[in-house]
C-alpha cells in the first residue's frame, strides 16, 4: 500500500497491466518520452520500449482509428486523447467503427481498446481543455463510459477497463488528477464496470455525483450533517454507460430526496438521464421534485471566471436544503 | 530566382500492360500461371454477373440498396489475387468481387443488401481476414494500418490491403492513414479504385492533383497509377507494392485509373450528371473484353469455354439466391437487433430486450389491448 | 398554395433565401448537378449557377469549416451534410468553432450558418443511413437545433434558420421527405426558432414528439379517442435546443399524464431532458411517471428489422393506454 | 521496369537569403524598404521580450498558461509583413508577434492570458481582420478557405494567411484544407511554421516526408521551403505567394523551419525530451541576432540604437502589464460568462443566469442560509 494520486495509481494499473499482458499497448501524443503532458504514461518507455509505447503523429482520428485496427486483431490498445475536447476529431471513428465491430461482425470482431481522456475544469487551463461532455459517449450504443473518482478506483477501474472486451472511453477528472493521495494497494484490485457506491450512507436525502464532483458533494454531505443534522447519502455512479441506477433509484426510495451533481452543461446532460431513470422507478417515493446542479448551457468560461461555473460545495448545499425543506 | 529545387525521395510511376484490345506490352508481362489467369477471369465475369443479377433483385424489392461494381473487376481482382490467405484485406463499399475472392459468399451479399445483419457470421470464420463492408467513406483506412501494426508487433510476415475510392481521398482519415503508415513503416497497400465519381463529383474536382499516386510523396511513400481496367498491371503493381510491404519496407499507394460503369447505388441515377458519351468511351476499355481477348490470343480461352464458364456462374448465382430467399424467409427475429449489442448485455438492455418480446407475444396474440 | 412534399418544401425555402440574398450559399457533397441524394437542392445550381450552388470535395470537416470561414465573412451558407451519420467526420468543427465563434469573440465574428442533414430510420437504406443522434447538437452549447415534422413547418423553420445569427443544426427526417404533400404557401412564411406547438389539443393525455415521430403520435392519439374517447394533446418540439418547454409543461399541468415520443436511442437521449423538465416544472401535477417510448439503446438494426426499433402507433398507443390506466 | 515516370506538374523550392551570420546572398535580395526594415526589426525584438515577461507573469502566477513564441519571430513577422491591412490573418495559437503585427494590443493578449474573455473587445473592430487564436490543433485552417472564398465571390483582391505548426501537418483538416483550397483555387497562403517540435513529437517522428513543403504536391499546390529564421526569406517566399493569390492563381504551401527555442507551453518542461545542445545549435541561427548583425553591417542600426529601441519596449511592456492588471482586476463579474452565448439569450439561460445571480447575491450577503 501506498499514497498515490490519481495519476500516480493510473500509471500503476497502465505498468502492471502492460507487464501482465504483452498485448496492452499504450499510444497517444506525447506519452512515450514525454509521459504524457499529466504524466499519466510516465516511465512506460523506460519500461517496456518504443514498441509498446508510441508516440503517435498529431491526429486523434488516427489515433482511434489505429487502435481498433490494433483490438480487431488481438491487441488491446489503450489510446490516450490529450484532453476530452479533442476527442471530437475521432468522433466518427468513435461511433462508427469502434461502437459498432462488434454488432457489426456479430462477435467475430469485438473491439477492446480503451480511450483515456482528461476531462473537466478547475486547472486554470486554456480553451477546449475544461469540458465535462460525457453525454456524447454515455449516449452512444455499444460503448462502456466510465469516470472514477479517485486514485484507488481508478486505478481499479482502468485495470477493468483495460480487460473489458468491449470498447471503454475512461473520462479521468483532471481536478483530481493531483489534488490527493489515496491508500492504493499494490496488488492487483478491479472495480466491474456497469457499478456504482455508495460514497457515503444516508437517510435523508441522496447526492448523486462521479468523477471531480463527488468530493464537493461529500464534503456538503458532512456539512449537512454538521450544520444541520441531516444524514446524506452519497451515490457515486463510476460508470456513466452503461448506468447503474439499481443504487440510486434504492436510495431514493428509502431518502424521497434527491439532488443531482455533474459540471457537464445541464440540458440534455447526464442529470437528465438519472432524473428520468428515478422517475420510471421511484416517481412514488420521490417528496420534493429532483433538482440538479450542474454547468450551466454555455462554453465553460475561460478560467477567471471557472470556479463560477463549476458546482461547487456551497452551491449543492444550497440546492440540498431547498430539496430538505420542500413540502410535498 | 534562382533557388534550390528539392527533389522528391520516392518516384511516381505509370503502368499499362495490356491495352484496351488484350494487346500485351510483352516486356512488361508479369508471366501469371495459367491457373490463376484462368481463376482471374472467372472472378470476373462472376463479379459482373452477379451485379446485374443484383440489380434485378433490387429492382423488385428483393434486397435493399446496393453498390455495383461493374467495371472495376480488374482493379479488385488484380489487386486482392496478390494476397496470401493470411494477409488482410479492408474493403470500403464498393468491393464486392474482392470480397467473393477471399471466401464470402454470394448468400452472405445478398443477405447483407437483404437487410440482415445475420450475413456476418454466414460463411466461416477461418476464412482469409476480412473487415466487414465501412460505409462512412474512408474512414476504413486506419483500421488497415492498425491492424498492419499488430502483424508487425507479432514479428508476422503479413500484409493488409485496403481499398477506397476516388473521393475518399478528400477525407481527412484518408491522410492520417496514409501518414502514420508512411511514420511507422506499416506492411499496408492503399488501393485507390479512381473510378472518375464520387456520386456525382467527377475525379477532377475532387483535388487539383493531376494524379491521387502522387499523393504518396505528401508521405514520403512510393505511389503509382495503373490502369485499373488491365487486370496484369493491376496483379504486377499491387504484386511489386504487397512485397515491399512483406520485406518491412513500407506502405505504398496504388491508384487503379477504372470506371464504374453503373450507378453509384441503386438510389442513384448517374443520368443526372455524366453522359452517355464518356459512359461508351468507358465501355470500350471494359476490363473483361480486353482479357478474354487476351487470353483467347493466347489460347487459354476458346469462345465455346467462355460461354460454359458463363453458364456455370449463372447457375451458381441462381443457387445463391435461392438459398439466401430461404434463409431470408427464416430469419427476421427481431429480438436478433440485441444481439452483440456488448459482450454482455447489461441490465437495461435486458430489459429494453423483454419489452420488445412483450410486444412481439402481444402482437402475435392479435394486437394487444 | 401548392401541395408539397417535404423536400420540394425546404427546396422552396432555399431557392427563395437564395433569390432574396445573395450572401445565402449552398455547398456539400452532390448538390449541385445532382440536386443532393434526396433532390432538396434540386435545380438550384441552374438557377443559381455554380458559384452560389458548390459541389465540395468529400469531406464533412471540410465542409463545415469552410461554411464557418464563409459565416465569419459576411456569408450565410447552408451546408448538406448527406446524412446525419456523417456529421461526426465534422464533429470537431461544429463543436469548437462554429458553436463557440460568437462567445470566443464576444459578438465581433457570429456564425451564422445551417448544417442541414436527412436524420432517422425508415427508408430501407445502408448502415449509417438512419441514425437519430440530436442530442449530440442539442447538448452542446452554442448551436441551436432544429427538426421539423412536415412540409409546411419544415419551409417555415429553414428560412427562419437562414436568417438566424446564430448556427443551427437542421435535421431532416428524412422518412418524412416524401411521405404526404401539405399546402404550403408560396408567399414567404416563417417560424420562430425555439417555440413548440401544439399540433393537437387535448385534456387527458400529453404526447410529446418531434420529426418523424409526430405522425405516429398524431396516429395513436386519433385512435385513442375513436377506441378510447380519450383526448390526448400531442405537442410537437420542432425545436430541440433551446428547448421550449412552456408548452408541454403547461400541458402535463393540465393532463397529468406524459409519453415522449423519440427514435433516439433512450439512454441519455432527448426524452430524458423533457421528462426531467417536466419533473422540475410540473412535478405536483403529475399524475402517473411519465413513460419514454424510443428508439431502444442499439445501434439501430440494418433495415429488415428496422420497422420493430422505430417507435411506431401500436407501440406509443400501448404506452399511452398505461399511462393512463395508472392510479396514482 | 520500363515504366513512365509522372512529372509533378509544380516544383518545391528552397529558399535562404540571410545566412546565419547576417551575411546576404545578394542576388536574392527583395530589397525591403528601409522603414520596414527596422519595423520588422522592432517587432522581432517586441515579440521576444514580451515572451521573456510573460513566462515572468506566469510563473508568478498573474496569468496562467501561454505559448511563447522565441525564435519563431522571424517566421511570423516576415510572413504577415506581406499583408495589406484589409487582409485576413487566421492564426494558430503560437502567432502573438503576428497578432502584435496586425493591430492586437499587449494588453488583449494579457488579458486572454490571464483567463478574460474580455481580451477578445479590447482592440478596435476596424484593426486588420483577423481570427481569434484556434485551439485545436489544425482546425484553422479551414475557416482561413471559407473566409477566402467569401473573398472571391465579392470580387475582392484581398487574402488570406493562415498559420500553423509542423505537428498541425497531420490532422485531417489540414488536408482538406489544402484540398478545398486547390480545388477552390481560393487566395489562402498556408503558412507552416515547422519549429521542429510538437510537443515532445519531434518533426521526424510527424510525417516520413523529407520536407513539409512537398505536401503541396498533393494538391497540385506550389511548395516552397524557407530558411525560417531568415527574415529576409521569409518576406521574399510569402511575398511571391501572396501576390500569386491575389492574382487569381491560387494557393501556395510555405514552410518555414524554425525552433521553437522555449517551452511548448508554459505547462511543459522541454528538459524531457530534447538536449541542449539540440537548443543551443538553434540559438547560433537566432533570427534577430542574425538580422541586427545584417542592419549594422547596412548601417541601419547602431548598438546605441539598439538599445533604444530595447528600452523602449521594456517600456511599453511595462505599461500594459500595469494597464491589463489594472483592468482585470475590475474585471471578473462571474454574470458575464453568459454574455454571447448566442445573438439572444435564450429563456432557459436567462433563468440560469439569474441563479448565478441568486447565487452571487446570496454570498455577498454573507455565504446565504
Ligand atoms: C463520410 C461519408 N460521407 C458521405 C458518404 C455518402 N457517400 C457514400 S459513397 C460516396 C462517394 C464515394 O466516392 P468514392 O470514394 O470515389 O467511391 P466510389 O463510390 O466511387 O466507389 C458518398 C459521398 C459516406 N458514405 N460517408
Ligand atoms: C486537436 C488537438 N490535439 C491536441 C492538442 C494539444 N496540443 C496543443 S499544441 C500541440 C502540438 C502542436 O504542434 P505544432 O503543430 O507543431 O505547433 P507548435 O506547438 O509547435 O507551435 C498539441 C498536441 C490540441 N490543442 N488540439
Ligand atoms: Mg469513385
Ligand atoms: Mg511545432
Amino acid at each position: 500500500m501506498s499514497k498515490l494520486t490519481m495519476v500516480q495509481a493510473l500509471n500503476l494499473a497502465l505498468r502492471q497491466e502492460m507487464a501482465k499482458d504483452d498485448r496492452v499497448i499504450v499510444l497517444g501524443e506525447d506519452v512515450g518520452r514525454d509521459g504524457g503532458v499529466f504524466r499519466v504514461t510516465e516511465g512506460l518507455i523506460d519500461e517496456f520500449g518504443e514498441e509498446r509505447v508510441l508516440d503517435t503523429p498529431l491526429a486523434e482520428a488516427g489515433i482511434v482509428g489505429m487502435s481498433i485496427g490494433m483490438a480487431v486483431n488481438g491487441l488491446r490498445p489503450v489510446c490516450e486523447i490529450q484532453f476530452s475536447g479533442f476527442t471530437y476529431q475521432a468522433f466518427h471513428q468513435i461511433e462508427s467503427h469502434a461502437a459498432r465491430m462488434r454488432w457489426r461482425t456479430q462477435g467475430r470482431l469485438p473491439v477492446p481498446m480503451v480511450l483515456r481522456a482528461p476531462y473537466g475544469g478547475g486547472v486554470r487551463a486554456l480553451e477546449h481543455h475544461s469540458e465535462s461532455r460525457e453525454v456524447y459517449y454515455a449516449h452512444t450504443p455499444g460503448l462502456k463510459m466510465v469516470i472514477p473518482s479517485g486514485p484507488r478506483n481508478a486505478r481499479a477501474l482502468l485495470v477493468s477497463a483495460i480487460r473489458d472486451p468491449d470498447p471503454v472511453i475512461f473520462y479521468e477528472p483532471k481536478a483530481v488528477y493531483r489534488a490527493y493521495r489515496e491508500e492504493v494497494p499494490e496488488e492487483e484490485e478491479t472495480l466491474p464496470l456497469g457499478r456504482s457506491q455508495v460514497a457515503r450512507e444516508g437517510g435523508d436525502i441522496t447526492l448523486i455525483a462521479y468523477g471531480a464532483m463527488v468530493r464537493p458533494a461529500l464534503e456538503a454531505a458532512q456539512r449537512l450533517e454538521e450544520e444541520n443534522g441531516v444524514q446524506a447519502e452519497v451515490i457515486d455512479l463510476l460508470t456513466l454507460a452503461p448506468l447503474d441506477d439499481s443504487l440510486f433509484t434504492a436510495s431514493a426510495r428509502k431518502t424521497g430526496r434527491v439532488l443531482v451533481v455533474h459540471e457537464a452543461p445541464r440540458s440534455f446532460g447526464p442529470g437528465a438521464e438519472i432524473v428520468t431513470r428515478l422517475v420510471e422507478q421511484s416517481f412514488y417515493h420521490l417528496e420534493a421534485p429532483i433538482r440538479r446542479v450542474t454547468g450551466y448551457d454555455i462554453v465553460i468560461p475561460l478560467f477567471a471566471r471557472e470556479k463560477s461555473y463549476l458546482p461547487h460545495t456551497q452551491r449543492i448545499l444550497k440546492a440540498a436544503r431547498e430539496v430538505l425543506e420542500t413540502v410535498a | 530566382m534562382p533557388r534550390k529545387t528539392i527533389q522528391m525521395e520516392k518516384r511516381i510511376d505509370y503502368l499499362g500492360i495490356l491495352d484496351a484490345d488484350g494487346k500485351l506490352d510483352a516486356k512488361l508481362d508479369p508471366d501469371l500461371p495459367k491457373e490463376l489467369l484462368l481463376k482471374l477471369h472467372r472472378a470476373m465475369v462472376l463479379g459482373r454477373r452477379f451485379d446485374e443479377r443484383l440489380l434485378n433483385l433490387q429492382r423488385q424489392g428483393r434486397i435493399g440498396t446496393f453498390a455495383p461494381i461493374s467495371g472495376q473487376e480488374a482493379s479488385q481482382l488484380g489487386a486482392v489475387a496478390t494476397l496470401r490467405d493470411d494477409d488482410w484485406m479492408v474493403p470500403s463499399f464498393r468491393e464486392t468481387a474482392a470480397e467473393i475472392w477471399r471466401g464470402r459468399s454470394l448468400e452472405s451479399v445478398i443477405l447483407a443488401y437483404g437487410g440482415f445483419n445475420e450475413a456476418a457470421t454466414l460463411d466461416p470464420e477461418d476464412a482469409p481476414p476480412t473487415l466487414p463492408v465501412a460505409v462512412p467513406v474512408g474512414s476504413q483506412m486506419l483500421h488497415a494500418v492498425g491492424i498492419a501494426w499488430a502483424m508487425r508487433y507479432r514479428r508476422e510476415d503479413r500484409v493488409v490491403l485496403t481499398f477506397f475510392g476516388d473521393g475518399a481521398t478528400s477525407e481527412g482519415d484518408f491522410h492520417e492513414a496514409m501518414n502514420f503508415a508512411g511514420v511507422f513503416q506499416s506492411p499496408v497497400v492503399f488501393l485507390c479504385q479512381n473510378n472518375q465519381w464520387a456520386i456525382s463529383v467527377p475525379r477532377s474536382k475532387q483535388t487539383r492533383a493531376r494524379t491521387l499516386a502522387q499523393k504518396a510523396l505528401a508521405y514520403g511513400m512510393p505511389g503509382i497509377q495503373v490502369d485499373g481496367n488491365d487486370v496484369l498491371a493491376v496483379v504486377a503493381a499491387v504484386a511489386e507494392a504487397v512485397e515491399r510491404a512483406r520485406a518491412g519496407d513500407g506502405p505504398t499507394l496504388v491508384e487503379c485509373v477504372t470506371y464504374r460503369m453503373m450507378m453509384h447505388t441503386t438510389a442513384d441515377d448517374p443520368k443526372r450528371y455524366r453522359s452517355d458519351e464518356e459512359v461508351e468511351g468507358w465501355r470500350a476499355k471494359d476490363p473483361i473484353k480486353r482479357f478474354e481477348a487476351y487470353l483467347v490470343k493466347r489460347k487459354l480461352l476458346t469462345k465455346p469455354g467462355i460461354a460454359k464458364i458463363e453458364e456455370e456462374i449463372q447457375g451458381q448465382i441462381q443457387q445463391a439466391v435461392e438459398g439466401a430467399e430461404k434463409r431470408m424467409a427464416s430469419l427476421g427475429d427481431p429480438l436478433e437487433m440485441f444481439a452483440h449489442a456488448y459482450a454482455e448485455l447489461p441490465p437495461h438492455l435486458e430489459a429494453q430486450r423483454e419489452e420488445l418480446a412483450a410486444e412481439l407475444r402481444d402482437s402475435r396474440e392479435g394486437g394487444g389491448r
